[in-house]
């Protein structure tokens, strides 16, 4: 059975009348609203403003580190601003990147309920994650944290006099944003799902944000604990991690990797989520092995929990612990391949378009595979003595942080930018963007690994000169990057008035989220649907669409 | 067929309650006497068991896991889990330290 | 606009009941879902709660292995007899927060409001005793950091306690430390979770709860439980198993 | 196109000493490149295969030339194929990885030793012929030397690429790497790990030099004592000879040959005395007690440098015979006043402490331990 492609005449449509963005007016509205489109956007916002913060520290860290010598900034502003950037990207954009904006948006929707399980807390969860994000401002102009976004004691407890305090309670409220918001995707997916929405008929996203949920879950209050204990440490004295009081630095280590080794699947598993829908819908096909991608996700997310010591294998953990983190890494490291061929083999036989969203998830595949690659040089324990600590650890993590999630990030905003505004962003445009992004990151990241492997120290503020070539490259790729991020930022928010209207359904995808007009009303259906076929069913929306033809006219 | 799994309310009576606080007052009057009773390794096994007992007992019955659906229990079974491998995974760094030179 | 375009149907699965009662909020279907969610919800909170107290009970563990002479002794210096009163008390407000529960599904107004005030009672009789553990403490100089004295370690009043050498006994404070945390920590769940009843004192004064929407008060009741086992788990860890120290 | 010349200069420079590896200066470097270019290939193979797919199928179904997809469930055997090979590869790496790391962080037995302390924001070394180095480090080639390692405040990692070693630098615990180099030359020391404002100012040199030419170098710049000589000095001025004079009756063990040999505790545990122990033994002494005796020995947390740690795990460590102990002994033997005039200032909490008579059975009993508490001086510096 085959499905012709048929785009929506988009001359011919228009804005609905009523829609969740018009249905009241006001700052107030936005600001006490319980809707999780409103919500969506809310986090949209204040993600994107903290997005470039950090990117503008990123880029002064780069400019430092064009030359050998520290002439750029002193070596406190150096420390401040790489601890400010790991921050600020880690625990105010990546960790709720995805799940906090496209998820909340659309996961109601796909799974066929009206709002999510508890709208105020989802409504709170924004709050607390402004209040976080006040703290850590407020570190900021103090003069910022010096510690590294690792906090790492004793250097954070007993050796530097910044804000530390002040920044440790910021991430701790961050924290329990994002808690909140897990805990509503897990029981809205649980709880809330429409009458025939089956587990396997949900979308991929809503199974990879489900196990990205289950993490924030039950780590983040880990995190939470252990900063306290640090910010107890710092006030009150107390020796828990202070080996002059007897307490074991290394305890440390081991609780803040227990939930910020899973965190980096929290951020990830989203973006794998994002890749599959969009995949599938640029190719007109079925997403290739839909339940081993499923529980791909679930297994990362399970496994995720049992290897968080591969980021202490040179810091005096016992080497027989080590070689059992060591093979569970390696065990992890199997379901990103599982998926990454799946994604490949969903091409085979289909019938591909290239929009700036499949650009972006291209892109995502490719600097994924190179970003999870590099991770089992990491994994494995002899080859890790000489690359952690170094540039390569660096080159690692961005390849899946930013190559991966951010790509990914872009897919999805790029993806459901027409369900979310209804209107469509320019196209050519964001395909210039895409490429752009995408060569940019491989100028700025690839050297690093060359440079890591030679030896370069990460966290460097001056740095031996026969790195500098390289680091030259590094920092003339990151105003490339620079650019490609900086494109979106012009071009969508005037598609917002003057973008071509989207339609309901501009993809021609299958999801429940395509099926409703764009922008969706407050109460995304008049009825609650009841799903009566398959996840990525063409042929179920080919009948659809004829029949609505031979309705219409 | 609804897909949320639902699952109809059972309301436990006085009667149940009133023996589960009875075994709880009695599991808290046995492990506080068996602390004074020497037991060379077991007291911090048996006191623990005990403190076992004593939850299961109130998530069982006060905390109503016993009547409700199967996601629940395994919602609770996977929290203790990852206690667990908090505990385990962690300890088993500690304990092997000094089982090598290295 | 193919707003709702594949709505074949109405959805609510027993078409019995169209009557909606108030308290039913628009994105859910029936009741039960309704009420269903919300301890889900709750339940993923304690979850969270678990991780949160698993961190303290790590580092106690390790410690506790670490400076085991050091944790004997100054386990020995807390009061089995309060500890055990507390945790009677305790389980006492379980049970009378658990009949709050009952009452409430059988809309028993009075019985809600006995059983509510008991429970409060009883949380306050906790946190009173341990007031009275926690100045016991502050006179013994048991409090780590600068007041801390070694001198009950190095000098044992207590029959039962082997002296320690000084740098053990400096490991002392690690123990009162875990000790303050672990038990301030619970402490402050109960002090939360107190005055979170008497706003249901309140508004279960004025006739709430036993209209059959009993969710808060359900949801209350497994968090009221959950400090009572933190305790129960406490207690043993505490005051019990360092009782006999291994020779 | 006009490239800058700053551009084309770096780019000149590059392209004619481009170094894409550090140099191979150790027995190990060898089989970690070996290991490098293995899962270098390896990730090739995965990157290709992606590639290949991804843009094969673009191009083969693209709409234009495939405008009707053909929907397909998916394939169990693929499933198992892309699952077990990819896992299959890792266990290789696993494998290998694990034997490359047990290769590098098992130490020899007769490895040659040399004492790293760090602090921020500085490596001392110290060579067991008492000479000192900070941020350089003077090694022979062809010579195992094992570093035994510590750090004063925060964590520091040791770091040598072009040996393609690194090692944390724990606080409070020592940490040990070893390494052989095979050629003299230079090469960059760093710091790896984060530790504070100058962190990137925390590098050294390794200077690895021939066996004859090392010679020259530690006699040339020897400060004279060795580190065990400073070790001894320590020793009697801490007053530890008064217990651990190896006499029969002393209240502290006797510490002649004692390094490497293995020691049974009070709760019965069996450790061998091995660097680590030393130290844990001299600032924690309780921690850890000998059978036979009891815990009176005092803590010396805070009272000895890291580097006077170090004189004294060496002095104990190539301690063969009490004799000389015993000499320094009736030099500094006095009755209790002057001891505790000789160390008034500094009051220990050992100084008026009873041992009961109920631990440590068999031990030389508490009326003689009582007598002569063992003479605690302030914070010693040399």
């Amino acid at each position: 059975m085959s499905t012709i492609v048929s785009l929506p005449n988009q001359e011919e449509a228009q804005l609905p009348k009523l829609s969740y963005l018009n249905s009241e007016y006001g700052l107030k509205s936005w600001l006490l609203t319980a809707d999780h489109k409103r919500i969506a956007m809310l986090y949209l916002i204040s993600i994107t403003f903290f997005f470039f913060i950090g990117g503008a520290f990123a880029g002064m860290i780069r400019l430092e580190l064009l030359t050998p010598l520290p002439d750029l900034v002193a070596s406190d502003t150096y420390n401040k601003l790489f601890t400010m950037h790991g921050i600020i990207m880690v625990f105010l954009f990546l960790v709720p990147s995805v799940p906090a904006t496209v998820g909340n948006f659309v996961i109601p929707i796909m799974v066929g309920a009206k709002d999510l399980a508890f709208p105020k807390i989802n409504l709170l969860s924004w709050y607390l994650y402004v209040a976080g994000a006040c703290f850590l401002l407020y570190a900021l102009f103090n003069g910022g944290v010096d510690t590294g976004w690792t906090f790492t004691t004793p250097l954070s407890t007993h050796y530097v006099n910044t804000h530390v305090i002040t920044g440790a309670m910021g991430v701790f409220i961050a924290g329990f944003s994002s808690i909140f918001t897990g805990l509503n995707f897990i029981v809205t997916i649980h709880r809330m799902r429409c009458p025939g929405m089956t587990w396997f008929r949900l979308p991929l996203f809503c199974w990879s944000n489900y196990a990205a949920s289950l993490l924030m879950v039950l780590g983040t209050p880990v995190l939470a604990i252990t900063l306290v204990l640090v910010m107890l440490e710092r006030a009150v004295g107390i020796g828990v991690f202070d080996p002059t009081k007897g307490g074991d630095p290394l305890l440390f280590q081991h609780l803040f990797w227990f939930y910020s080794h899973p965190a980096v699947y929290i951020m990830i598993l989203p973006g794998m989520g994002v890749i599959s829908e969009v995949i599938s819908t640029f190719s007109r096909k079925r997403v290739f092995g839909y339940t081993a991608v499923a529980f791909s996700s679930v297994a990362i997310a399970v496994f995720g929990f049992f290897v968080w010591a591969h980021h202490m294998f040179i810091m005096g953990v016992s080497n027989y612990s080590a070689l059992v983190f060591s093979l569970l890494t390696m065990l992890v490291a199997v379901p990103s391949a599982i998926k990454i061929f799946n994604w490949a083999a969903t091409l085979y036989k289909g019938s591909i378009t290239f929009e700036t969203p499949m650009l972006y998830a291209f892109g995502f595949m490719g600097l994924f595979t190179i970003g999870g690659l590099t991770g089992v040089f990491l994994g494995s324990l002899g080859m890790d003595i000489h690359l952690t600590e170094t540039y390569f650890i660096v080159a690692h993590f961005h390849f899946v942080m930013v190559g991966g999630m951010l790509m990914a990030y872009l897919s999805g905003v790029h993806f459901w930018w027409p369900k979310m505004t209804g209107r469509m962003y320019p196209e050519s445009m964001s395909q210039l963007a895409a490429v752009t992004t995408f060569i940019g990151f491989i100028l700025t990241f690839f050297p690093q690994f060359i440079v890591g492997y030679l030896g370069m120290p990460r966290r460097y503020h001056a740095y031996p000169p026969e790195f500098q070539v390289l680091n030259v490259l590094s920092t003339a790729g990151a105003t490339v990057l620079g650019i490609g991020y900086l494109l979106p930022m012009l071009y969508m928010p005037w598609s917002l008035k003057y973008g071509k209207i989207a339609g309901s359904n501009p993809w021609q995808a299958t999801g429940l989220e395509w099926q409703i007009q764009s922008p969706p009303l407050t109460e995304n259906f008049v009825d609650i649907p009841i799903m009566d076929h398959e996840a990525y069913d063409y042929d179920w929306l080919a009948h659809k669409t004829e029949h609505e033809v031979t309705t219409v006219g | 067929m609804s897909a949320p799994t639902e699952h109809e309310h059972h309301i436990v009576g006085p009667k149940t309650y009133g023996l589960i606080l009875l075994a709880l007052l009695v599991l808290t009057a046995t492990t506080t006497g068996a602390a004074f009773i020497n037991m060379g390794v077991f007291s911090p096994i048996v006191a623990l068991g005990i403190a076992c007992l004593k939850a299961v007992l109130v998530i069982l019955f006060f905390m109503h896991i016993r009547y409700s659906s199967k996601v629940m229990m395994l919602t609770v079974g996977a929290g203790f889990f990852t206690f667990l491998v908090l505990i385990t995974m962690t300890l088993s760094d500690y304990i092997s330290r000094n089982w090598g030179l290295w | 606009m193919d707003s709702q375009a594949i709505v074949t149907g109405h959805a609510d699965p027993h078409e019995g009941h169209e009557e909606h009662p108030a308290y039913l909020r628009h994105h859910f279907v029936t009741v039960e879902q309704q009420r269903e969610t919300a301890s889900f919800g709750m339940w993923l909170f304690l979850l969270t709660e678990i991780m949160f107290f698993g961190g303290l009970f790590m580092a106690y563990l390790l410690y506790r292995n670490w400076y085991y002479d050091a944790f004997v002794a100054s386990s020995n210096t807390l009061g089995i007899g309060l500890g055990t009163t507390n945790t009677g008390v305790l389980i006492l407000s379980s049970f009378t927060m658990a009949m709050g529960v009952y009452s409430a599904e059988t809309r028993n107004r009075k019985g809600l409001l006995t059983s509510l005030s008991l429970t409060i009672c009883l949380g306050l009789v906790f946190l009173g005793i341990k007031t009275i553990e926690y100045h016991d403490k502050y006179t013994e100089h048991h409090i780590p950091g600068a007041s801390f004295s070694v001198e009950d370690f190095v000098h044992p009043t207590d029959k039962r306690d082997v002296p320690l050498a000084p740098d053990m006994a400096q490991h002392a404070q690690l123990f009162f430390f875990l000790y303050f945390a672990m038990t301030g920590m619970h402490a402050l769940h109960m002090i939360i979770g107190i005055s979170i009843l008497f706003v249901l004192l309140y508004q279960a004064y004025h006739g709430a709860y036993i209209d059959g929407h009993t969710s808060t008060i359900d949801n209350f009741g497994l968090y009221w439980h959950f400090v009572d086992i933190v305790w129960i788990f406490l207690f043993p860890l505490l005051y019990l198993i360092s009782r006999h120290p291994l020779k | 196109m006009h490239i800058s010349p700053v551009m084309w200069q770096f780019l000149v420079r590059w392209l004619t000493n481009s170094a894409l590896f550090p140099p191979e200066a150790s027995a190990i470097s060898p089989y970690m490149d070996a290991f490098y270019f293995f899962l270098i290939a390896i990730s090739a193979v995965g990157m290709i295969a992606v590639i290949i797919l991804v843009f094969g199928f673009s191009i083969m179904y693209r709409k234009e030339k495939n405008p009707v997809a053909t929907q397909i469930e998916g394939s169990t055997l693929l499933e198992a194929t892309w699952t077990i090979i990819p896992l299959a590869l890792f266990m290789i790496c696993f494998v290998w990885g694990a034997l490359l790391y047990f290769r590098i962080y098992d130490p020899p037995t007769n490895a040659m030793n040399i004492y790293v302390v760090g602090k921020q924001w500085m490596w001392k070394a110290e060579h067991p012929g008492g000479q000192h180095e900070i941020d350089s480090l003077h090694i022979p080639i062809n010579r195992q030397v094992q570093l035994t390692m510590i750090s004063q405040d925060v964590f520091h990692s040791f770091s040598i690429p072009a040996f393609r070693i690194k090692r944390e630098v724990i606080p409070g615990r020592y940490s040990t790497v070893w390494f052989e180099a095979t050629a003299t030359g230079t090469y960059h020391l760093f710091c790896t790990q984060y530790c504070g404002t100058n962190h990137s100012a925390m590098i050294g040199e390794i200077v690895a030099m021939t066996p004859d030419d090392y010679q020259k170098w530690a006699s040339g710049s020897t400060s004279g004592a060795s580190l065990a000589q400073n070790g001894e000095r320590l020793f009697a001025s801490l007053g530890c000879n008064s217990c651990h004079s190896g006499a029969a009756t002393a209240r502290g063990p006797n510490l002649a040959e004692v390094y490497g040999s293995q020691l049974q505790l009070a709760d019965g545990s069996h450790v061998t005395a091995n660097d680590a122990f030393l130290r844990e033994a001299i600032l924690n002494p309780s921690t850890r007690v000998t059978a036979g005796y009891a815990p009176i020995m005092p803590t010396y947390q805070g009272q000895v440098s890291e580097e006077g740690l170090i004189d004294l795990v060496e002095y104990i460590k190539n301690l063969n015979s009490n004799y000389r102990v015993q000499q320094t002994l009736t030099a500094s033997q006095l009755p209790v006043g002057q001891a505790g005039a000789s160390s008034s200032g500094s009051s220990s909490p050992a100084l008026n402490y009873r041992p009961q008579e109920t631990l440590g059975a068999g031990h030389s009993g508490p009326a003689k331990s009582g007598r002569t508490a063992p003479g605690v001086p302030g914070t010693v510096n040399q």
